[in-house]
């Protein structure tokens, strides 16, 4: 079993106008940025996209809105040290924006890959994001009835992957990627390092090789919060 | 009429039916007891990885006797080894994996298996201690569950048929069976027929069998090699 | 900070009648039996317990249930190569029994740990075990209710912990430990080591010490299933 | 009347402040911005424990200029650096620990507190890009919510008051606010004046709160060092 692709641009050159992304990252840490750019490069229009932000400066996500190619955001703060991609579409009307409180959004996507359809949080209950969803008192305290967050593709970056999937991320880079590999029909990732299976502990593997679609190396990955300090744009 | 008793698979050619539909590099449950037999038969070239509820993927077969590590165990409580590639988890990502839609096959034990995909595998219904472990996790999520089973009880009756008697451990849920006589797919609340041992007619087997058998394009033998 | 207490006896002293006790282990592996023997003498009556099985033997959780402490058990799998303890009582009908599927039980925990008081899941539609549950319907298929489970104490075997409670766990022995240390009001922990906070790799811990509150070191722990093959017995 | 802007703490006073009630051991989220200053007035000879969202417990400060790791950075993407002690976790498990009450406090900025707990702090209600982030888990879960904020607003609006106008954060959720003048508890749908500025009367700081001020026992001064 080999999960390897050979690149960026082959690992995502499969995803059709239309389709639902979750992209890794929480700000620039953990921010998939070579798949990002493959899938700028591939160009698939009308995206709904799942990211924690809205990216940030001229590359990665924030090059994705930029590029036209997301028609709608489901994140939890799309703000940013330079948010100007999403902010100027979205203040025009030219992006959907599903704002969702942090940790509901986790709890969704984590849901999502494990097969719970819906559940009850205390988080929102009360407030203007709840308008619309059921809710319910459990032990005399009311919640929110919030639904499974499913994805067709997911772009994640970890760590060190062995050949089957299993992998390990880096520092607080981790964020949202064991969730986001699950979560999603096909999920793709990109890893500093690919060892053959056995080199990592097993009880040191983050994400079992089980939620894990296709890899592909890149050996020397771009920090998103490194491009913007040097004012990278892309393409 | 065939004597089935003595036409019938092993339960190990039952097994061994079963692994030829596993494909290459599919994530598999099996069952305790029975079912865990599939897993001496994967086809040469194909590589499977075995998950275990209680939180390991990729293990391998049981160490020789004597060299147990008794933290390291499958579901059915026997002691296993791990393959290269191995990872532990606890026990919600376990199941995860399961309602989640991650595996690709489960293969169960069933007391009953009935046309609309129903299965009844967990409880006899007559008392004593009930206990249920990850069966109705399992049925639930995989990407395709399929029973192994004597194709009629030990008293002669049926094993598939039209509703189950005993409790239920899901509800349509399973899409393949393989017996001790034949192959057959549920599609559309219908037993199917696939393929059937040579030496049985259609109507002995109908005869053994508690709903109808339909058939959907032609009946395949159904051939094992000696176990 | 240092979460370290002097012996399993001191660990489990406070526990009192009437308390509900999840307690790690599938079957052998992972069973804290230190804790668990600590506990019997000390002696509290009326306890409801909440484990993936039931005991196995004269030792750990099978000996509780002999001395008569366990009113309530909520497990997955009563049985056992040898489940006379609990077999015997229940039967006689000594002590009531909650059966969960295991992956509802584990989701139960984790949601305990989570606050998430309710989620929904495929398991047991349509059967006997979701007798009297609320059912709902979800892009067309049905599913269960359940609620979450929490305990005021729960005793859990690491391999590793440092002082301030980060936890890493032996091979399969995992299994529900980290859900039950985020489960419990009062989470006690067993480990072959205690070490300084940063001896484990922030990477490798596997529990994180916040869902940790005691932790006794038992450097050389016996392992049920070896107990029970060597036909000990407790007391 | 007194001169409330000559009088009134200052950011790191109000920061101060609120750490003195931060416990030796506390599991502790401070919100980004102003809330994040409250660790540099950790009590000497206590130890907190620093939970950020994004998947870190026990980050200390941010490193030197130039030696940031910017995958080691924390809810309000700053650089920061690891304690002895310190785990990474993904992020459900992050807020786990967030609505499942294992923190002992969070700590967070506040556009209104309301004398029912209510907390508006997330959203000015002007239009523009809405943004949450985490602040509607964070009022859930942990032991108790504190606020600390300027008394009133820069145009001297009362930030205390009896009902939120802006869109809430959450309900009922604000057991404390720790302000540029007092110390203010919420206790049954009630302010409850603790501590306050000796040079400021209660009439003043009345005055300038949009709701009724209760006493409940002595209300002591309100001593903060120079900063």
């Amino acid at each position: 079993m080999d999960k390897t692709v050979a690149s960026p641009a082959d690992a995502v050159a499969d995803i059709p106008d239309g389709a639902s992304v979750m992209i890794g990252g929480f700000g620039g840490s953990g921010a998939p940025i070579e798949l990002i750019h493959a899938l700028i490069d591939a160009g698939p229009k009308n995206l709904t996209v799942i990211n924690n932000n809205a990216g940030n400066g001229q590359v990665g996500l924030a090059a994705m809105i930029e590029a036209g190619m997301v028609a709608k955001l489901i994140c939890s703060f799309p703000k940013s040290k330079d948010p100007r991609a999403f902010t100027e579409r979205y203040l025009a009307g030219g992006i959907e924006l599903e704002l969702v409180p942090q940790g509901t959004l986790a709890e969704r996507i984590r849901a999502g890959g494990a097969g719970i359809p819906a559940f009850y949080t205390p988080t929102s209950f009360g407030t203007d994001l709840a308008q619309d969803k059921p809710t319910a008192e459990f032990d005399g305290r009311g919640y929110v009835q919030e639904r499974w967050l499913k994805a067709d593709y997911s772009l994640v970056k970890a760590e060190t992957a062995d050949r089957h999937g299993n992998l390990t991320y880096r520092a607080a880079g981790r964020n949202f990627g064991p969730l986001m590999c699950a979560a999603a029909a096909v999920s793709i990732v990109q890893a500093t390092r690919i060892v053959a299976p056995g080199e990592i502990d097993p009880e040191q593997v983050v994400t079992p090789g089980i939620f894990v679609k296709r890899l592909v190396r890149v050996e020397a990955p771009q920090q998103e919060e490194e491009l913007n300090r040097a004012e990278a744009v892309y393409p | 009429m065939t004597d089935i008793a003595s036409t019938k698979l092993s339960n190990a050619q039952i097994a061994w039916r079963a692994a030829q539909d596993i494909e290459d590099g599919a994530y598999v449950n099996l069952g305790i007891g029975f079912p865990e037999m599939v897993a001496r038969y994967q086809v040469e070239g194909r590589q499977a990885i075995y998950h275990t509820e209680n939180g390991i993927l990729d293990f391998g077969p049981a160490p020789t006797e004597g060299e147990e590590d008794w933290d390291l165990i499958n579901a059915g409580k026997k002691a296993v080894t791990l393959n290269p590639g191995a990872a532990f988890f606890h026990h919600a990502d376990s199941f995860a994996m399961v309602r989640g839609g991650h595996l690709d096959v489960a293969i169960l034990g069933a007391f009953e298996v009935a046309e609309t995909g129903d299965l009844a595998n967990w409880s006899t219904g007559r008392g004593g201690v009930p206990a249920v472990g990850g069966a109705m996790d399992l049925v639930h999520g995989a990407k395709r569950v399929a029973v192994i089973t004597d194709h009629v009880t030990k008293t002669g009756a049926p094993k598939l048929v039209e509703r189950c008697s005993l409790p239920l451990t899901g509800v349509a849920c399973v899409t393949r069976v393989y017996t001790s006589l034949a192959v057959v797919d549920i599609e559309g609340g219908r037993f199917v027929l696939r393929e059937k041992l040579a030496a049985i007619s259609l109507g002995d087997l109908q005869a053994v069998t508690g709903a109808t058998l339909h058939t959907d394009g032609p009946v395949a033998d159904l051939i094992v090699p000696e176990l």
